[in-house]
């Protein structure tokens, strides 16, 4: 309703400040989440807090690589979150597939089905390399040029599309209902 | 002028006839709705005449028997609440009933009331309270006739123990009026304190009291007796039970506080006080500290909405009997207040649960869900229910609440100060399990299209709605008709604000700035960007696509770790107790009936026998 | 160190195989080395051989292994179960024919429970179907599409798949054989 | 007449302004103190103004329907009617209608009103937070009962105002017996009212993801930040003044310095409350719901009851 | 704006009998997006706050390893493989080189066994404070889990130091290790750790193992008796929780094993809180083992067996021939079967994660009847891996 523009710096540095993460670890770095929120690395410092709810999280990582089944619920995580959202990829698994470039179970481009900010180095990036990506993030949210949650508002078409001819149409049903049948009967144990 | 109050108690009957033998369809709506809005015109009527005289008295004597009526304060309050929530009830009752024989029992229990109300002596007083159980139990024989059964044994308890206290009061005093009545058992107190002995012995006023006790205890739904009430507010016609527990439950409140006017003093001074309260009205105000504690937790632990609304209403009745044990001026005007309330919130619920078992026809908590959107008319009725009963500041349920705890804390009685604190928890614990269940989430699809309220019942709903609202935020209005009983000014303050010295409670600033907190909280709400409604099924589940075949609402087994927490209390019920003493006595005539009266002659013969030599020896 | 005393320690585990060999003539066992032992069994006996192990102690299940052998044109299963009291563990190879209809293989769930977890597996990446494991059919870890193209068969050519699938990869046409990390 | 209301206006938009600064801090107190017990350095102190400035200040939100938004705005509501209730020194408004029931009623409706928006986004997880968020009232009444009867049989009276004067005379009232049994059974209740450690079953993160709060955004979250910042100066600010006997400071001339020295001695007092809260919260794992209840119908509930018993004597 | 009607229209439509599943009971998805999974779903179907059934989903982390390892050579299987289990990466490596030393026949000299030790054990210990910091952050001690995660950290850097990594070391490899110990300042850094963890194992017990509350969560949830763990494949801390003194160190000894003297400790209620206790008993036997090692002193002598093939990896060729080795990991029996027809690749390789027993059939048996609030405890006392049951 209001025209905020007189305040958007405020909020770019409030949202600089205290990017609430999703505790979401899809892949193998979701092991360096716990020594950066705690005693040694301690993001907190940056205001920065692990969050279960996708409702209030800002930042996304993908800690690494992603298999197909993980990305639906990557996918239906990131619509959940409110708008201005981050993505953070961890590893060269989201880039080209890393270790696991000939395996059919793992995604070789994230860029095709999610938009990505930063994308960090390393074979499970280091927590230092972690933090690296975290102040890259902050610098873009501050100079207003980490609009990806704006790429993906606008071409949405364009992800779908990918992600369609990844797992075929209608597939957010199509998993839903997998499960029903084996829910539904009480088959003898 | 002579038969006003002859006007007020007889016109629901005969209308309740003529509409019983009329039978078409339109018409006999009409003739009971006119059948309970007369003697309503002339109660308010009556206010003015109340103004100038003290009371309205008539007598009318037939076959020997000399029946006296009296309409002052308090009945007239009593009255009030009786004609105001049977209005409501009747017009609810006429968009639910399907038959002319609920007319015919409804007005026939309603005339019951009016007469309790007005009556001055304790035969008509018996004699309506007669018409008043037959009416309602016709109305639950109709629907279920376990449930009925049940309510008419413990009514038939009740009576037969008012009467045998009629008795043994009309043997003692001879006469059978209360004023009569009350000056004999004043002197007597008076006989007592001087020294000599006195008209009654310790052990008659005990029983007395122990008799009048479960008479009025069977009819308030006290915790021992309680039993009947879930059964038989939830097996008859829905918008008839905002009446049934309304107005009738009501009936014994207005008994407990005549064993007040008429045996008050003896009784207080037979068996003395504890701390400030009469011992004998300690007991009331216990039972009814424990009714609150069973009636509220059961309420929560229910499966079935009109269940679910029957212990609560046992619940708050438990309210009402703290304030008159308690015995304090103060706390008999806020037990008073109280009866005021619920009748209006109770009476409210009930005609909400009337609409939606009338459109969704289920009644189980299982089958419901996300009607929120499809009956927006009843949701706003019963936010407003809501709120007046969990007792939140605006509404009438907070003052009266507020009222009783000041009175019965001040009396420096802990324990009943913490029961009712409890109390007021369970409140909004049962209601919200309530609201979740039906009101919001998902919505099953079988209940799509369900429509609104009627109209007969949305205005019903609105005009008890609107009341509980008034009465929030102007309770002086109360108040002044309060003080009227006690002649004194015991609560003080303006039309908006209830003073009692040791505390304060203005309705209308708390609305005021309760409005002003939440314009605060909506300026900061719309500075916010643009909302963007989702379907249910957009929500979170660890991430996985969900669609509406899942069952995303928690409606059966809601509150399952109050019943393991409670496990160890629920095993025992006294409705179980009751159970077994009916298949107790089944079994015990039973065997008399296969060992003595067996049916053969000489059985009878040697029995005759027997008897005859017994008195012989005896030497009669 | 570790096999010093060869002799003494596999003594142990030679009786225990004739014990077994014994009541079970349809099998071959050997002793590969202490604390391993091998039985071959005919693949319509698995049922009661695996109940004969149960009843000598061989409490823990392990793992079901297939492994597939194209040019025999056949897969063999190996039941790996190890025993708590023997301190042994034992390999149970069973041959099936390859093919997808024909590769079927009575359950072992009655006898060790958590076999039905293992036969899910198996299923899920070599299509062995076993009968009367009711969640057979019960999603496991492959997802829908990649339903019945069974990866770990070594006729299954993953790099075509993958090609196929996610349609980026260029590194594709190399030759595989000789390439320096 | 007119003056009068503008003064009222002014006056209560300073206390909002004043407690609602407090509540940040003390919730960025919560955090740092947290943190510097598990050896790490912590957010910034206005960390929570950030994050509310940020969760304000988000471009798209959600709703699921007309009562999802005004649960909060009620919650936020009645947290402000509460705060106006209390006594802040002497600069309080509604200070003469101030009374024991009605605040402890105050404090507990807003968490009706979460309950009512989280329950109307029809999540799984947002009913079983509302669950335990019931059953954890309930539990938490009976020993708050007791409290608030010892309290109003001790002092003879139901107006806050009155007790915090009574105090400033005869000592603060954690000196008698009755009301120190009743401060301590208040301050377990405060545990559950703060949603630290061993009673925070309502929005247990490991089990059931933030409970309630699972299904609120942007701005509903911020409201909702706003809400527990200001409940948080209301609760410790109630107990500051029942038991640890307020501040009515009178000793310097100008008033401004009076009003200025008693809300430094409640601030030190509300801190001290806090503390309490923060140092058992950081050291105790979780109750289950039925666990918890069964806790505080045992423990709290006997000590308060023996304090309103023996104050009624 | 997509109200519910529109929802429930648009599904009559396409004919679908929208009647939720059946009243009594509500889905409620424990899935990859949760705090208390690492990325494994649970889907629960539950009656007010107790779980009726429950149904296991895993494959969130599948790559395939079985397919992959067929594709490369030897050893650059040790970096593929190692990424199994993620706590605990060394396992891996550790089965896999040892079924491969097997298969060739080599004899791994002295100095590789002591290291190839060491590794094993200092990654059971890191692994054993993972667990700690995850089932503190379940109970809600926040302040426990601080303080394991701060004490791994040293470890973390010693890892750091000798493998120049640290959580994927690629350290232990087919014919011993890639590099030898960096100093003796490394062994003195890491008795200094291990005194350190040591004096801190109190503070574990005040805040989580002796702490009223923990017992009221812990006690009697999700019991396990002797029999069902045995039928279930269940090996390593949970089925000693149960009365079986199985711990492959003792049954199947490997490595400096033999020599080293460390007691098994065995409880018999099998509850959450019996396999918790019994992790904290192990991780004292772990340190004490890390001590009598450094007490003992790395032998002299090479770090890799001497073979001229080892020159020129990629045409190093096995003999035919198959293996099975296991190692005891913190979660339990972790296996690999190597299969080599002779070629430069492997034919086949076979990982056994002990979780695939602990997380699927168990996990389901254990939920049913549970309530929600014991979920994540009965999780985390099961401390399974879901790239185990994934591979």
């Amino acid at each position: 309703m209001v025209d905020w523009r007189l305040f958007e710096p405020l909020f770019e540095f409030a949202r600089k400040r205290s990017l609430w993460i999703v505790s979401f670890c899809t892949g193998c770095g979701g092991i360096e989440m716990p020594p950066l929120m705690t005693s040694r690395y301690d993001l907190e410092r940056f205001g920065m807090m692990a969050n279960p709810a996708p409702r209030m999280a800002d930042l996304f990582l993908i800690t690494g690589y992603v298999t197909p089944k993980t990305l639906k619920r990557i996918i239906i995580t990131y619509e959940l979150q409110p708008d201005p959202k981050y993505v953070m990829a961890h590893g060269s698994c989201p880039l080209n597939g890393g270790v696991y470039w000939d395996s059919y179970n793992a995604i070789k481009h994230l860029d095709k089905y999610i938009p990505v900010d930063v994308v960090i180095a390393g074979c499970m990036p280091r927590p230092e390399a972690v933090m690296d990506g975290i102040n890259k993030i902050m610098e873009m949210i501050e100079n207003g040029t980490a609009d990806s949650w704006k790429r993906y508002k606008e071409n949405y078409e364009w992800y779908k599309k990918n992600q369609d001819e990844l797992f075929g149409e209608g597939w957010r049903e199509r998993e839903a209902r997998r499960w029903i049948p084996w829910l539904m009967d009480k088959k003898e144990e | 002028m002579i038969n006003e109050l002859m006007i007020i108690i007889f016109t629901p009957l005969i209308t309740g006839v003529i509409a019983w033998l009329l039978d078409i369809k339109g018409l006999r709506e009409g003739i009971s709705i006119l059948g309970a809005a007369v003697p309503l015109a002339y109660l308010i009527q009556a206010h003015q005449t109340l103004t100038s005289q003290p009371s309205i008295q008539y007598s009318i004597v037939i076959s020997g028997f000399k029946f006296e009526f009296l309409l002052y304060h308090l009945s007239w309050i009593f009255a009030m609440i009786a004609g105001v929530v049977g209005f409501a009830a009747v017009l609810g009752m006429a968009s639910t009933t399907k038959d002319s024989y609920e007319w015919l029992f409804a007005l026939m229990s309603l005339t019951g009331v009016y007469g309790i109300f007005l009556a001055d002596d304790l035969i008509s007083f018996f004699i309506f309270w007669e018409i008043m159980t037959f009416g309602s139990f016709m109305m639950v024989l109709k629907y279920n006739r376990k449930a009925s059964l049940k309510y008419f044994l413990l009514s038939v308890l009740g009576a037969y123990s008012m009467l045998l206290a009629i008795g043994i009061l009309y043997a003692k005093v001879g006469a059978l009026d209360f004023t009569t009545i009350q000056q004999t058992l004043y002197q007597d107190a008076m006989r007592g304190v001087l020294g000599t002995n006195t008209l009654l012995s310790r052990n008659d006023m005990l029983l007395i009291f122990g008799l009048f006790l479960i008479a009025f205890g069977v009819k308030a739904g006290m915790f021992p007796l309680h039993v009947w009430a879930p059964d038989a507010y939830s097996e008859t016609n829905q918008s008839y039970t905002a009446m049934f527990s309304g107005v009738l439950s009501k009936a014994g409140v207005y008994g407990m506080l005549v064993i007040y006017i008429l045996l008050g003093t003896r009784l207080m001074y037979q068996f003395g006080r504890i701390g400030a309260a009469p011992k004998f009205g300690y007991v009331i105000a216990f039972l009814g500290g424990i009714t609150i504690i069973v009636g509220g937790l059961l309420a929560a632990l229910q499966e079935d909405i009109r269940k679910l609304f029957a212990y609560s209403s046992i619940s708050q009745v438990g309210y009402i009997l703290v304030g008159i044990g308690v015995g304090s001026a103060l706390s008999i005007e806020a037990a008073i207040y109280h009866a005021i309330s619920h009748a209006l919130f109770k009476g409210l619920f009930f005609l909400i649960v009337a609409t939606i078992v009338l459109r969704t026809g289920k009644t189980e908590f299982k089958d419901m869900g996300g009607l929120a959107e499809k009956m927006p008319i009843t949701f706003a009725m019963t936010f407003v229910a809501i709120l007046s009963l969990a007792g939140i500041p605006p509404l009438v349920g907070f003052a009266s609440k507020w009222l009783l705890f000041e009175a019965v804390i001040h009396e420096n009685m802990p324990i009943l100060g913490g029961m009712i604190f409890f109390g007021s928890a369970i409140g909004f614990v049962y209601l919200i399990r309530f609201t979740y269940a039906v009101w919001f989430g998902q919505r099953p699809t079988d209940l799509d299209d369900t429509k609104d309220t009627p109209i007969p019942l949305a205005i019903a709903m609105g005009i008890l709605a609107l009341l509980n609202v008034v009465f929030g935020i102007a309770p002086g209005l109360v108040a002044t008709e309060l003080n009227k009983i006690f002649g004194k000014e015991i609560i003080k303050g303006t039309i908006w604000e209830l003073n009692i010295g040791f505390g304060r409670y203005n309705g209308l600033l708390i609305t005021i700035w309760l409005v002003t907190g939440i314009v605060i909280a909506g300026i900061i709400y719309f500075l916010g960007a643009k909302v963007r409604r989702v379907p249910v099924t957009d929500t979170y589940q660890g991430g996985n696509p969900v669609t509406m075949e899942y069952n995303l609402t928690i409606r059966r087994n809601f509150f399952l770790p109050l019943k393991e927490t409670l496990a160890f209390w629920l095993r025992i019920s006294f409705d179980r107790l009751y159970q077994d003493i009916g298949r107790w006595v089944e079994d015990l005539a039973e065997t008399l009936r296969n060992y003595i009266y067996n049916g053969n002659v000489q059985a009878y013969a040697w029995y005759l026998a027997i008897i005859l030599l017994i008195l012989a020896l005896w030497g009669v | 160190m570790a096999n010093g005393q060869e002799g003494g320690m596999s003594m142990r585990e030679q009786a225990i195989v004739d014990k077994i060999l014994e009541k079970a003539p349809y099998a071959e066992g050997k002793v590969r080395r202490e604390r391993r032992i091998e039985f071959t069994v005919p693949a319509e006996r698995i049922r009661d051989f695996l109940t004969l192990l149960k009843k000598n102690n061989f409490e823990l299940m392990l793992q079901i292994t297939p492994v597939d052998w194209p040019n025999d044109g056949e897969i063999e299963l190996i039941y790996q179960i190890w025993s708590v009291t023997h301190r042994t563990h034992v390999m149970v190879r069973t041959r099936i024919p390859r093919e997808l209809e024909k590769a079927r293989m009575p359950t072992v769930k009655d006898i060790y429970p958590v076999a039905e977890t293992y036969e899910r597996d198996a299923h899920d990446f070599f299509g062995v179907y076993f009968e009367g494991n009711w969640k057979m059919e019960m999603p496991w870890i492959l997802d829908d599409t990649e339903q019945d193209i069974y990866p770990l068969r070594k006729d299954f050519d993953m790099l075509q798949y993958v090609k196929k699938k996610y349609k980026i990869l260029d590194r594709f046409d190399e030759n595989k054989d000789n390439y320096v990390i | 007449m007119i003056t009068s209301m503008i003064g009222i206006a002014l006056k209560a938009f300073l206390i909002l302004l004043y407690a609602t600064f407090v509540g940040f801090m003390f919730m960025g107190i919560i955090r740092i103190v947290t943190a510097r017990i598990h050896r790490r350095v912590g957010p910034p102190i206005y960390q929570p103004i950030l994050d509310t400035i940020k969760l304000l200040s988000k471009k798209s939100n959600i709703t699921h329907g007309l009562i999802y938004d005004f649960g909060v705005l009620y919650a936020l509501g009645a947290t402000i009617l509460a705060l106006m209730f209390i006594p802040l020194g002497s600069i309080s408004i509604l200070r003469a209608y101030g009374d024991l029931i009605l605040i402890t009623f105050l404090l507990e409706i807003p968490m009706l009103g979460i309950m009512f928006a989280a329950m109307s986004s029809g999540n799984p997880w947002a009913g079983l937070g509302s669950q335990r968020a019931l059953l954890t009232l309930l539990a938490v009444q009976v020993p708050l009962g007791f409290a608030i009867v010892a309290l109003a049989e001790f002092y003879d009276t139901f107006s806050t105002y009155q007790i915090v004067m009574a105090q400033q005379t005869a000592g603060w009232s954690i000196t008698y017996l009755p009301l120190l049994l009743a401060a301590v059974a208040y301050d377990i209740v405060l545990q559950a009212m703060f949603g630290k450690e061993p009673f925070d079953i309502m929005i247990a993160p490991g089990e059931i993801s933030l409970g309630p709060m699972v299904e609120f955004g942007g701005k509903h979250m911020g409201i909702l930040q706003i809400q527990h910042a200001i409940a948080l100066f209301a609760e410790t600010l109630f107990f500051s003044n029942i038991f640890l006997g307020g501040a009515v400071v009178t000793a310097f001339a100008s008033s401004i310095l009076n009003t200025l020295a008693s809300l430094g001695i409640l601030l030190i007092k509300q801190l001290a409350v806090l503390l309490i809260a923060i140092f058992i919260g950081a050291i105790f794992p979780r109750f289950t719901i039925d666990q918890a209840a069964r806790f505080y119908w045992k423990w709290p509930t006997i000590i308060a009851a023996a304090g309103a018993i023996l104050a009624a004597l | 704006m997509v109200a519910q009607s529109e929802l429930i229209k648009e599904a009559r439509e396409n004919g679908m009998d929208l009647l939720p599943l059946d009243k009594d009971t509500y889905e409620l998805f424990f899935g990859p997006q949760h705090m208390a999974t690492e990325n494994f779903s649970i889907i629960l179907k539950m009656d007010g706050h107790r779980v009726v059934e429950a149904i296991a989903n895993p494959g969130f982390l599948h790559r395939g390893f079985e397919k992959l390892a067929e594709f490369r050579p030897w050893h650059t299987n040790v970096a593929l493989l190692l990424r199994v289990c993620v706590p605990e990466s060394d396992v891996p490596e550790t089965i896999y080189s040892m079924a491969v030393d097997e298969i060739i026949g080599w004899e791994v000299p002295e100095r590789a066994q002591w290291i190839r030790t060491t590794v094993l054990e200092m990654a059971r210990v890191s692994s054993y404070l993972f667990w700690i910091m995850g089932l503190s952050f379940k109970l809600g001690v926040y302040t426990a889990g601080q303080w394991a995660a701060a004490y791994r950290e040293r470890l973390m850097a010693l890892f750091e130091q000798l493998t120049g990594a640290r959580v994927y070391h690629i350290y232990t490899i087919p014919g011993g290790v890639r590099r030898d110990i960096p100093s003796d300042r490394w062994l003195h850094q890491l008795k200094d750790t291990v005194e350190y963890i040591k004096s801190k194992l109190p503070d574990f017990d005040h805040l989580v193992f002796e702490n009223y509350i923990t017992f009221k969560r812990m006690e009697g949830i999700g019991v396990m008796n002797k029999k069902f763990a045995l039928s279930e494949g269940v090996t390593g801390p949970n089925l000693r929780a149960t009365g079986v003194p199985y711990d492959v160190r003792r049954a199947d000894p490997y490595l400096l094993y033999p020599e080293l003297d460390f007691e098994v400790p065995v409880l018999n209620e099998g509850d959450a809180l019996a396999r918790a206790l019994i992790r904290r008993f192990e991780l004292e036997q772990d340190l004490y083992i890390l001590e009598q090692l450094l007490d003992m002193g790395p032998p002299s002598g090479p770090y890799q067996v001497s073979d001229p093939r080892l020159k020129n990896l990629p045409r190093f060729k096995v003999p035919a021939g198959d293996a099975f080795s296991h190692v005891e990991s913190t979660k339990g029996d972790f296996g690999a079967y190597v299969v080599s027809d002779g070629k430069n690749k492997p034919y086949r390789v076979q990982i056994r994660g002990p979780s695939i027993a602990h997380g699927i059939r168990v996990l389901e048996h254990l939920l049913v009847g549970s309530r929600i609030a014991d979920v994540p405890v009965i999780l985390m006392s099961l401390d399974n891996c879901p790239p185990d049951i994934d591979r």
